[in-house]
Parts: C-alpha cells; sequence; structure tokens
C-alpha cells in the first residue's frame, strides 16, 4: 500500500505555455483540476526553466540538451521517479536530450558541466495521456457524474506525443489510440480520422502565419469531413493554432469551420463535474458552449 | 544551378564534418524521397528534404546551409520517423541550422524565424523561463515588417490573449537565473 | 617419427601479400622448427601450377606433412588434400592456415598482419605434427529422394529426378501443389498465362510413376546423413480418403460454410469448409477444414468426438462412394518414415503480407490497399473476380491507380533490408495488366531504382511506359490516407524536386518476398544454415549455390532468396543435376572426421571405465556397447564404442569423456594442445 | 578504440584465444574477412567442429600457457550443425565460469558468444569488445608465473620460441 501510494507522487513540470497567466493556462489549470478529483498527485518541480522548446533545438543543440537536462536533474534531486510534463513540446524535448546525454558520453559531461548537477537518468518523463492511461482510467469510471451527448471527438495527437518514436515509444506514430480511448472512456465518439498525427505548424504561430494557416485548415478540414464536433488535443501549440487560425482561415478561404478545440483534460474534467470556468474552458477564441452544453448529469 | 567540383571547392568532406557533429549519417540515403513526399512544409521549400540530403552528400556545402529549406522545417519528425534508412532528417536540419548561424550564411528570406528563434532564447536567458509578451516585444521590434504584416491578426489575436488575461506582462523569472545564465555563458 | 612438413604461403595475387609479408611468413616458418623442411610462397596455391608445385615439392622432398597457408580453410581445403594424395600423400597430413579471410582481409596493417600470420603458421604447423593417417569413410545410398514444397521448384527438381529414373517422394503442406506460380495471373516478360504453362507440369508431376506425392503432409523430422537419411513425413488428417475419393465436387457444392476467406486468393475470394483450393488442384481432392468446418466446431464446443456430433454431415451424406465413404471425419494424422539417399529444399518465400506495419500506408486499414499477390488474384481469370480489376471496398473499377514499388524491400528500418528482385518486374506487368483490361484507367508507379537486368527485362519494363502509358514517378509515397471513397497518395517526384498528391481509387503494394515464417525451426530440423533474413544459406555464394551446409540436403528456389520463375526453375534443375550425381554412385565417402574409443592391448583392453556418459551425449545414437569377452566367452568389461555409419563427428563425446577413452579423428586432443602450445604470447 | 586509430606508444596488446566452432563462428569470422571489415589483431582462432566438443581443459591450458582472454563462441541456440551440441557447452560454462572463480581468475577474462555464419558484423564487435575489455585488465599473470615455478609440462617446438617472446 505504502509503495502504491509512493509512486502516485508525480513531479509535475508545466513548462512555460501552460502556466498561470500563459498564454494555454487553461491546460495547466485543467490538468491540476482533474488531477485533485481523481489523481494522481502533482508535485510542481522547484525552480524549473524552460526547455528551451524549438527555438532551442533549432539552432544549438548543446544548450537545449543543458536545458531540458536541467529539470530532470531538479526533479531527481527532489526524489521524482516520474515526471509529468503536459506540454508534448517540453515532453519530448526532456525524453529526447536524456536520450541524447544517455547515448554521448562527450555530451553528457559537457551538460553536466554547464548545468553544475550530476546527471543519473533514472527520471521516467511521460506526457499526460501516458499519466491518465496509466494512473486514472478507473478513477475516471468511478468518478465520473457527466455524460456527453452526441458530442463527435476527433482525437488530435499532433507531432511531438509520438514523435520520434524510437525514443518516445509511445503508442503506434501512425495510428495512435490513447486519446481516443479516453474519449471513449468518458462517453464520447470517438470518430476514425486521418490527421492524428499531421503538423499544424508548431513554433511557427507568429513567425511563419501562411504556414500554420495552411496546415490547420487541412487538419480542421479532415476533423470536419469525419463528422466531428468538438477536436481533442493534449498540446498548448496545437492548441492555440487550431483555436486561433479559424478566423484566418475564415478570411482567407471563407469557410468557417467553428470546431471548438478542447484539451483531453478539460473534456475529463467536465466529465468529473467540474466547473467549466475553473477548468479555463471560458478562455478560448472559439466557443466551447457546445461542448460543455453536451454534458449532463448521469442519472442514478 | 551548378555545383562545381574542384579540389579548390571541396577541401573538405561535408557528409563526414556533419556526421562527426551529430552521428548523423547521411550516406545511408538512397534517395527515395520519402521524406519530401510526407514533409507538411515541402510546398514552401526552396530545396526538398530529400535535395537538401543530397547537398551534404555530395558536399555542396554552400547550398545546403543557405537554403530557406532549413528554416521551414517545422520538426515534426515525421521523415526520420517514416525514413526506411533511419537517417534522422529532422535532426539533420537542426545541426545545418547551427552550422548556417555560426558560419553567419543564414538565409536572410526567413530572417523571421531566425529573430523568432533569437528572441525566444533571450527571453529564456533572461528569465529562466519565457516571457511571453517581452519575447513578443522584441521579435516586433526586430521584425517590424512582419509585425506589420500581421498587425492586423495580432490585433485580434493579442489583445483577446490580454483581455482573457493569457498574455503576462510580468516576466516569470525564476530563483535559479544566475545558473541559467551560467549555462547559456557555457554553451550559448 | 619427426614429421618432414613443407609450408607453402599463398600470395593470392595481392590478396594476401598486399598486408602480409609472406615471404618473411614462410622464413619465420622454418626458424626454431626442425621439422619444418621446406618453405616457400607462390602466387596463387590453388591454381594449377600452384597445386603441381605442391605435389612436386612433397615426392621431392619427401614430405609427409604440408601447410599451406592460404585462403580460408572453406575455400580449398579439398583441392590441397586432393592434391596431395594425388602425390601419394595420405590428405589428412594437410592443414590450412587462414591468411586470407582471417588475416590479410581484416588486418590493413602490414607488420600486424604478418605477425600474426607466423603465429597462424606456426599452430597449423604444430597441429600438422600430430596429424594421423586417416581413410574417408564408404557408406552405401538410398537411392530415392525426397523433394520438399510443390511448388514450381520442387515440381521442376523432382520431374528432372524422376525423369533420369529415381524414386521421388515430394512432400507438400497445402492440400495442392502449385506453390506460387499456381496463383499468379501472367508472368513477365511474355505475360502468357501462368497456369498455362503451370497446370500441365503439376499433372505430369502427378502422372509420373517414378514419384509418390504427399500433400497435407509435413516433415515431421530428417535424420541420418548423406546417402542415408530417415524422414518421418506427417501426414496431417484430411477428412477425405485418397484412395477412395473420386473428386466429383458434390461435397463442397453442399457445404453450408461458403464464407472461409480463400488462402489461394490471398483472403479475397470465399470458400467453403471442405474444398479444393482452386479448381485445377493437384490431387483434385478436397480436405476438410477443422477449424471452420461446423461439425468440428460443434465438436469442440461440447467437447464430444466429432462423429458424435449431428450438427451438419452434408458432406458424408452426399458423397456417392460407396460401400465406405470417401469422407472420414475420425482421420487422425499419420507418421510415415522413408529411406532417403538426397534431399531437395523447395519451401519457397512468403509475401509479406502483414502489411499493418505499414499504417502510413493504411495497411491492413483499407481495403483497396492491396498487396502485388492479391493484384495477382484479381487480375487472374480464374480469380475471385473473374479477371476483372474491381476495388474489394465496393467492386468499382479503379480509374487511377497508384503502385508503390519497395515495400518492406530496401526498408531496414521496417522490413527487410534486401532488394526482392521480381517486384520492378511485376508491377511493370501490374501495369499493363490493368491497361489491357481499363482502357480509360491511369497507371502510377512510385519507384526508387528500376532494376530489370534479365533478359527481355529492360524492354519489358520500357514497354509499360513508352507503350502502355505508365506513368513512373520517382519515389517513395509517404502516406496514403482515405477522403471520401478515394486513397489519397502523398508521393514524391524527386527528379522534379516535388511532392506528388494523387486521388487514387486503389493502391498495390509491391510487398517483399520474406522467408517463410517457419523457415528457422524448418531449417533447425534438417541442420542446414540460414542467414539473417531466415532464407536458407547456400555454402558458396558463387561456386555451390544450391549446396545447403549439410551434405546431401540442397536448395532450390526462393527458399535461399528472393528470386523469380526462370531463375527459379534453373536453380531447381541444378538441385537436381546434385542429386542425381550422389544418386549415381553405389557407395559414397565421406569425411573421416569420427570419434573413437580406443582400444589396447591385454589386460586393459580400453581406457574406457563404460560409464556411457558419452551416450547420453551424443546427438545421434551412434554410441554402442560392446562386451569385451574372454576365450571362455564371459564378460570381461562392457565398453563404448562408435558407430561410424552414425557418428557425425561433433566431438561431444570426446568433450565428456572422464578418462580420455575417447579421440575425435582431425581434432584430437594432443592436436589442440599442439596448436594452444604454438601461439606465442607476450 | 576498434578501428585503425592511431595506437599509443607501448599499448598492451593482450593475446586472445578463440576456441570456435566450424559450421558458424568460424564461418562468421570469414564473413568478416569477405566483407573486409576490419577488427584488431589479437585473436588466434582454434577452430574445432563443434563447441560442444570443447574439454575445459583446453580453456585452462591456454591460461596456462599465457593467453591473457579466451573467447567461446559457436553457434545460437536451436542453429547447432549437430543439434544440440551448443547446448552442452553453454551447461558446460555455466558450470565452468564459478570454477574459474573460485580459482582466482577474473571470468571477466573469457566470453562466450553465439555468432552465426551471417553474422561477420557480430564477430567484428565480439573481437573488438573483448580485446578492449582484456586490455583494460591488463596482462593475466598468475598461470605464467606458477608455470615458471612447476616443472615444464608443455613440449613442442614452440617453447623454443616462446623463449624469445
Amino acid at each position: 500500500m505504502s509503495e502504491e501510494t509512493k509512486k502516485t507522487k508525480i513531479g509535475y513540470y508545466p513548462g512555460c505555455a501552460i502556466t498561470k497567466c500563459s498564454t494555454s493556462e487553461e491546460y495547466g489549470t485543467s490538468v491540476l483540476g482533474v488531477s485533485r478529483v481523481i489523481g494522481p498527485e502533482l508535485v510542481e518541480i522547484d525552480d524549473w526553466n524552460c526547455c528551451g522548446a524549438s527555438s532551442g533545438h533549432a539552432t544549438n543543440h548543446k544548450l537545449s540538451t543543458a536545458l531540458s537536462v536541467r529539470n530532470i536533474s531538479l526533479a531527481e534531486k527532489d526524489g521524482y521517479d516520474e515526471v509529468l510534463a503536459p506540454c508534448p513540446m517540453c515532453s519530448q524535448r526532456l525524453i529526447v536530450s536524456q536520450d541524447d546525454v544517455e547515448k554521448d558520453e562527450k555530451l553528457r559531461e559537457e551538460v553536466e558541466d554547464a548545468i553544475e548537477m550530476p546527471i543519473s537518468n533514472n527520471v521516467k518523463v511521460s506526457n499526460y495521456l501516458e499519466i491518465v492511461k496509466n494512473y486514472s482510467m478507473d478513477e475516471i469510471a468511478e468518478k465520473q457524474k457527466k455524460k456527453p451527448e452526441g458530442l463527435k471527438v476527433a482525437s488530435y495527437y499532433g507531432c511531438l506525443l509520438v514523435r520520434p518514436p524510437k525514443i518516445l515509444k509511445f503508442d503506434d506514430p501512425e495510428d495512435p489510440k490513447t486519446m481516443d480511448e479516453i474519449v471513449t472512456a468518458i462517453g464520447a465518439e470517438a470518430v476514425d480520422w486521418e490527421f492524428k498525427t499531421s503538423c499544424c505548424g508548431g513554433g511557427f504561430t507568429l513567425s511563419r502565419t501562411d504556414v500554420v494557416v495552411k496546415l490547420t485548415n487541412d487538419i480542421l478540414e479532415g476533423a470536419a469531413d469525419a463528422g466531428a464536433n468538438a477536436i481533442a488535443v493534449a498540446c498548448p501549440m496545437c492548441h492555440a493554432n487550431l483555436d486561433m487560425k479559424q478566423n484566418n482561415i475564415e478570411k482567407e478561404t471563407g469557410r468557417r469551420f467553428n470546431i471548438p478545440i478542447v484539451y483531453i483534460s478539460e473534456l475529463i474534467g467536465l466529465a468529473l463535474g467540474l466547473n467549466p470556468k475553473d477548468l479555463g474552458m471560458d478562455k478560448h477564441f472559439i466557443d466551447t458552449g457546445s461542448v460543455i452544453n453536451a454534458f449532463s448529469n448521469i442519472e442514478k | 544551378m551548378k555545383i562545381k567540383i574542384t579540389t579548390k571547392e571541396l577541401t573538405s568532406d561535408f557528409a563526414k564534418e556533419v556526421k562527426e557533429r551529430s552521428g548523423i549519417d547521411v550516406k545511408k540515403c538512397y534517395q527515395c524521397g520519402k521524406c519530401t513526399a510526407g514533409c507538411p512544409v515541402a510546398y514552401e521549400m526552396d530545396y526538398m528534404p530529400n535535395q537538401i540530403i543530397r547537398f551534404v552528400q555530395i558536399g555542396a556545402r554552400k547550398q545546403a546551409l543557405t537554403s530557406r529549406t532549413i528554416w521551414l522545417c517545422a520538426s515534426c519528425i515525421t521523415c526520420t520517423t517514416r525514413c526506411p534508412k533511419e537517417v534522422k532528417i529532422a535532426e539533420l536540419m537542426d545541426v545545418l541550422r547551427e552550422m548556417a548561424l555560426e558560419e553567419g550564411v543564414a538565409n536572410p528570406m526567413e530572417k523571421d524565424i531566425t529573430t523568432f528563434h533569437e528572441a525566444f532564447l533571450n527571453s529564456v536567458k533572461k528569465h529562466g523561463r519565457i516571457s511571453e509578451c517581452g519575447m513578443i516585444m522584441e521579435y516586433k521590434r526586430k521584425r517590424p515588417k512582419a509585425a506589420l504584416k500581421s498587425a492586423l491578426q495580432d490585433l485580434s489575436d493579442g489583445s483577446h490573449l490580454m483581455l482573457k488575461g493569457k498574455l503576462s506582462l510580468a516576466p516569470h523569472s525564476i530563483k535559479g537565473k544566475d545558473s541559467i545564465k551560467r549555462i547559456f555563458e557555457k554553451l550559448g | 617419427m619427426s614429421k618432414k612438413i613443407g609450408v607453402f604461403v599463398c600470395h593470392c595475387g595481392t590478396n594476401i601479400s598486399a598486408t602480409v609479408d609472406v615471404e618473411k611468413v614462410a622464413e619465420e616458418a622454418k626458424k626454431n622448427n626442425p621439422g619444418v623442411s621446406y618453405t616457400t610462397t607462390y602466387k596463387y596455391m590453388c591454381s594449377d601450377p600452384g597445386q603441381k608445385l605442391l605435389r612436386d615439392k612433397i615426392k621431392e622432398e619427401g614430405l609427409d606433412g604440408v601447410v599451406v597457408a592460404a585462403c580460408s580453410p572453406k575455400m580449398h581445403e579439398h583441392t590441397f588434400r586432393n592434391a596431395s594424395k594425388k602425390a601419394g600423400m595420405n590428405p589428412y597430413h594437410v592443414e590450412i592456415s587462414n591468411l586470407r579471410e582471417q588475416c590479410s582481409w581484416v588486418h590493413p596493417d602490414k607488420p600486424t598482419g604478418t605477425e600474426k600470420s607466423v603465429d597462424l603458421v606456426r599452430m597449423m604447423t604444430e597441429k600438422t605434427r600430430k596429424d594421423k593417417s586417416l581413410n574417408p569413410i564408404k557408406v552405401p545410398v538410398t537411392k530415392r529422394a525426397l523433394v520438399i514444397g510443390g511448388g514450381i521448384a520442387g515440381i521442376q527438381a523432382a520431374l528432372d529426378i524422376a525423369d533420369a529414373g529415381h524414386e521421388v517422394i515430394m512432400v507438400e503442406r497445402e492440400a495442392s501443389i502449385g506453390g506460387h506460380m499456381a496463383q499468379l495471373s501472367e508472368t513477365f516478360p511474355t505475360l502468357d498465362c501462368s497456369q498455362c504453362i503451370m497446370t500441365p507440369k503439376m499433372v505430369e508431376l502427378a502422372q509420373n510413376e517414378n514419384i509418390t506425392l504427399y500433400t497435407w503432409s509435413e516433415i515431421e523430422a530428417v535424420d541420418g546423413y548423406l546417402g542415408n537419411f530417415d524422414v518421418k513425413i506427417r501426414k496431417k488428417a484430411r477428412s477425405v480418403d485418397l484412395d477412395l475419393c473420386t473428386g466429383c465436387s458434390s461435397c463442397w457444392q453442399v457445404c453450408p460454410s461458403k464464407k472461409i476467406k480463400s488462402e489461394f486468393d490471398m483472403g479475397l475470394g470465399k470458400r467453403t469448409a471442405i474444398y479444393i483450393p482452386f479448381p485445377q488442384a493437384i490431387p483434385s481432392k478436397p480436405v476438410l477444414d477443422r477449424e471452420h468446418c461446423l461439425l468440428f466446431k460443434d465438436a469442440r464446443k461440447k467437447n464430444i468426438p466429432p462423429n458424435d456430433s449431428k450438427v451438419c454431415r452434408k458432406c458424408l451424406d452426399i458423397c456417392p462412394i460407396a460401400p465406405v465413404k470417401a469422407i472420414d471425419y475420425t482421420q487422425e494424422d499419420e507418421i510415415i518414415t522413408e529411406k532417403i539417399g538426397a534431399i531437395v529444399v523447395a519451401t519457397g518465400y512468403k509475401e509479406l503480407d502483414d502489411i499493418s506495419m505499414y499504417g502510413e500506408y493504411g495497411g491492413g486499414k483499407y481495403k483497396d490497399v492491396i498487396t502485388g499477390l492479391q493484384f495477382e488474384r484479381l487480375a487472374s481469370a480464374s480469380g475471385p473476380s473473374e479477371g476483372e480489376i474491381q476495388r474489394p471496398s465496393d467492386g468499382k473499377v479503379p480509374e487511377i491507380i497508384v503502385f508503390i514499388q519497395c515495400v518492406g524491400s530496401r526498408d531496414p528500418a521496417k522490413g527487410c533490408s534486401y532488394c526482392s528482385k521480381t517486384c520492378c518486374m511485376y508491377t511493370a506487368k501490374h501495369t499493363m495488366l490493368y491497361k489491357h483490361k481499363v482502357h480509360h484507367g491511369h497507371a502510377y508507379v512510385f519507384y526508387i531504382d528500376i532494376r530489370c537486368p534479365g533478359k527481355g527485362y529492360e524492354e519489358f519494363s520500357l514497354r509499360a511506359i513508352e507503350e502502355e502509358g505508365a506513368t513512373y514517378l520517382r519515389g517513395r509515397v509517404s502516406r496514403v490516407y482515405k477522403k471520401g471513397d478515394k486513397l489519397v497518395v502523398l508521393g514524391a517526384d524527386t527528379l522534379t524536386g516535388s511532392v506528388v498528391e494523387i486521388e487514387a481509387d486503389m493502391v498495390v503494394l509491391a510487398s517483399a518476398m520474406k522467408a517463410q515464417d517457419d523457415a528457422e525451426k524448418f531449417a533447425q530440423k534438417l541442420s542446414i544454415q540460414y542467414d539473417k533474413d531466415k532464407f536458407f544459406s547456400e555454402i558458396h555464394p558463387k561456386l555451390k549455390p544450391v549446396e545447403s551446409s549439410s551434405a546431401g540436403i540442397f536448395l532450390a528456389g526462393t527458399c535461399q532468396g528472393p528470386k523469380d520463375i526462370p531463375e527459379t526453375v534453373a536453380q531447381a534443375g541444378a538441385a537436381a543435376s546434385k542429386v542425381l550425381a550422389l544418386l549415381s554412385a553405389d557407395e559414397l565417402e565421406r569425411e573421416p572426421v569420427v570419434a573413437k574409443v580406443d582400444r589396447l592391448p591385454a589386460p586393459i583392453f580400453s581406457t574406457c571405465i563404460g560409464c556411457f556418459y558419452c551416450q547420453r551425449v551424443c546427438p545421434y545414437g551412434a554410441i554402442e556397447s560392446e562386451d569385451i569377452k574372454a576365450r571362455d566367452g564371459s564378460t570381461i568389461k562392457t565398453v563404448a564404442r562408435v558407430n561410424e555409419g552414425l557418428c557425425q563427428g561433433c566431438g561431444l563425446c570426446a568433450a565428456t569423456c572422464r578418462s580420455k577413452s575417447v579421440e575425435l579423428a582431425g581434432f584430437n586432443d594432443e592436436q589442440v594442445y599442439a596448436e594452444i602450445n604454438s601461439v606465442e604470447f607476450n | 578504440m576498434s578501428k585503425a586509430e592511431a595506437k599509443p606508444e607501448n599499448q598492451f596488446e593482450p593475446k586472445i584465444i578463440a576456441f570456435l566452432c566450424n559450421w558458424c563462428t568460424y564461418a562468421g569470422a570469414d564473413l568478416a574477412g569477405t566483407g573486409r571489415k576490419e577488427y584488431q589483431a589479437n585473436v588466434r582462432i582454434i577452430k574445432l567442429p563443434c563447441t560442444g566438443g570443447i574439454d575445459p581443459l583446453f580453456l585452462i591450458k591456454a591460461f596456462e600457457r599465457g593467453a591473457d582472454g579466451i573467447l567461446v563462441s559457436g553457434c545460437h541456440p536451436g542453429d547447432c550443425h549437430y543439434n544440440s551440441g551448443n547446448y552442452h557447452a553453454r551447461r558446460r560454462w555455466n558450470v565452468f565460469r564459478p570454477l574459474l572463480e573460485f580459482c582466482g581468475i577474473n571470468p571477466d577474462r573469457i566470453q562466450f558468444s553465439w555468432i552465426s555464419a551471417a553474422e561477420g558484423g557480430k564477430w567484428v564487435e565480439t573481437i573488438n569488445g573483448i580485446v578492449d575489455a582484456v586490455r583494460e585488465l591488463g596482462p593475466f599473470e598468475s598461470y605464467q608465473k606458477l608455470n615458471t615455478i612447476g616443472p615444464e609440462t608443455s613440449g613442442g617446438a614452440a617453447d623454443a620460441s616462446s623463449e624469445t617472446g
């Protein structure tokens, strides 16, 4: 028993994008809100720093590795053996960096020197879907208060949850199923569609808006064609691009999708009967009312 | 385009240099083009991903490092995932970007992107985390044209974000700022 | 007693001499070694003049031991032993130092290579010193061949052997012979109908009096050795008595289970539970599929003998044979044993059909993404659509069809690293078959390289492009996804440097030729070697292409590696000729590398203490017990004895023997210790 | 360490004796040669029909003569040309290893591996691996010392030459 409880305390690495007062704070808010109800207990890693994100690895491999690995060493110091990084950019950077220093002795030495801490690599970094699947599926079933009616969800994984598969080792890189399983578990319909792992343009939100508009248009079209009335995501960048660019798409193509983009944690929260506002669902560009209203109390 | 090969032009083995630096062996590539076929940004690139690999294979250093392609790569890693020869193509783009910056030959047409990266990392360097406002402001200051281009959109996006309390004005600084600075000094 | 040993160091052109100072090696061999009475070097020891040099020097110098320092003993040990024999020396006093494969080719630094070579030669010199004269063992030959597999390779080999007058046993695990070739619609580069050229051969085989055919049968075990194999064959329960059945077809016409996926049609067509795989099957008699048969299903569910189930006995009821019906639900597997002299392995290949590993192509998910062999069935007049090219999903005729080459092949990340060799040609053929049937249709082929180095092959593939109008795009496909009832194919054309998106109706994957799923297990059953891809290995890639690593077992067709029909037939003929050479002798000579238990004069008789540990470890049951008797007939002691006919020379007994009474000829303790002792240590 | 990098001066070059079966590993070593795969030259091969035919005393003898390391390599489990010889070899090795430890010989000086006739690459890796590992362990001296005290047991011309070495 004691071992089990020890195991379910997990280091929490929010990353910059989903902390309070950031662009995607509702993801962090809902992840934490949900975990308070169904576990596992999440404790923020003390003094964590930015992983460097795409700008880091795109321009300076060593720097990017050091920035990522510092957080893992901090988690190790705090005594965690598992860390949740809900943002896939973060979780991917952390895991890949772990792998890089594992395979490259020289790099490891340089990084240890830079972060002024030893690297032991005993910490498992998990994404949010993994955490839910491994710890909370039974709890969701047990504590579910509301069920959606007529909610057809396209699960959108994006790039960083599944790629590179040889290093991340999470789900099928061409046709992942974990999020669909969660969607199904809370009683929504998981639609089979073709763009689960297509790229949304990621970090080009500001610098190459045109690229993002084209790619998100393809994804939204795919979801709409498959009959989805909501898209579930587990990535702040995917969310930002899909949620914010629907206006631009309308301007360019004349097509208004108006598909609410919701975090998977928000969907779980709604199923648990949490207040939509506490989940941050009022902070979206595309109104989430249709999703919220799809949920109603389960008759006991 | 003409690629000239003389003893003067090609004094170093570019492919070997890339391999020594990153462990990526471009010689394994047999140019099947699967990377290009699956690249979501290929339509915007000046050279296809497989052509960039080809440049490295045949030692056309300049063409590879000055291409716009390396900056347009969105790092979605679809290419690496599907490559039948397990060449890490997305990771190769990282290496080439790094080299292009070091040698100061990054393509000026994609200055928007390089400036963004710069602004992003500067923010991390200063605070340990991202200060979104500071970063966006630095970016806009350095790329006014890009700012103008998306001014309309900014009005709708940025103000909306602030309205909803999602864009903070105060930087998020961490206690260990100095240790981050030292990381940048050593490796930056 | 001391031997006069000659050391012959080969340059092998420059293969050895470039990185080994051969003169120095020869010189060192003599130094401090009074036993070595002659040394020389020569450009090519294996050449005729090289062998003559060896013969001459044996005679002139009176040598009674020879070390040839050259290539691997696997290459020319036999050559040099033969040459020595011709010079009147017992051939087992010849040893080979492997200076090429294990030295000059792997150590480019000359001083290093030379130093190692000196060591290697000294080791073999010392071994030679302890070599004993041995004589080949003569064994009788069973004049009957076994052919395993009834595809085109097996059929060709069996016919060739039988036509030469020898008995052949053919074992085929499916219900009919014919193999993959029977499934093909037309064949390249002539576009002649596969079944039209195949079925006459099948009939010929069935009618050949020298051939005994076991279908629906598998090899259970192979024991024995060259010339004298004991083969156990499992005749799987067919539920049909082949002697009684006339193949009248009544039973499969009444069978109510009609929706079982036909293996022969690659899952595109349906069959009944009692069935013949295809109309031209040989034998043209059915097999009952017990897994799907209602009666057997019911019996399994109720846990009763099948004969007690009354659910469905339609096939039995309608069988017109009297008084005893040809259908028998109680039939059981039967094991038969055959004595065999030589074996041809022709077990064929398996198409990569688990295309679900190609999730990016929608493999296994979309019905209209099919494999090459499935397309063959679609195009075949005897196929599920009677030769009409139709989409499996809705029967629509595809107007745009995309062929993707190298699926599984040349793909070390997911499939196999090798090239499957036939796909370029069969894809070109597929485009033609398609264009011949769908005149208004468009065929696109994504390729990496077009490889067609056969007679008429280049012309054939160009015909597909130039005359038949197939569009070839140089690049691979990264993704296939569904959009409405179309398949969007996302590929590249690297020649124009562009991404190509095609809205297709159907996608055909030119999937790889792979080794059979159970190839590894099967190889172990026969004690033959296989490569990293589980294809069976020939012992020499150039000079012994049909010989397996076990004497008397030969390879034919795609079980050895991907190949097309002409090559398969040629190889089958080659294997048959090797079998015929073997069967033409009454006696065979075998390497005398066998174990022996010592015999000494009275009163010891043998140091063997009769513990028989050797008997327990011997894999061949070659250890017998012998009573050493006094004149009055009473037993003095019981000791072990090796049956030379059964012994294969592994040496397990020698290593196990506690009293050191067993020795392995050619590798005895003295010889091994001599080798160890001769290494120069620091 | 493995390839033609410049060797440090006076680097200790261990001598390794490899006992190989004829069918798999010896052929694998040949394949490495056919593929011109370079590796360190510290190994001397003794070929036997099967690893099952290796008497443990051969190994003891090799150490006694001054070998710094030993490799025993045969067919993969299930692939033995003689059906079960390699299993016997493996069982013998399981008993032999603790015996070595008991005698005070570092068992890292002996490696046991499966290398098939198709695994030229694995042969090269194995050889470079054991040579590097034994180089790290340093020369094997205990038995040589013993050997100089006790009566000379081994005969043959090799002894004469070993004095020069």
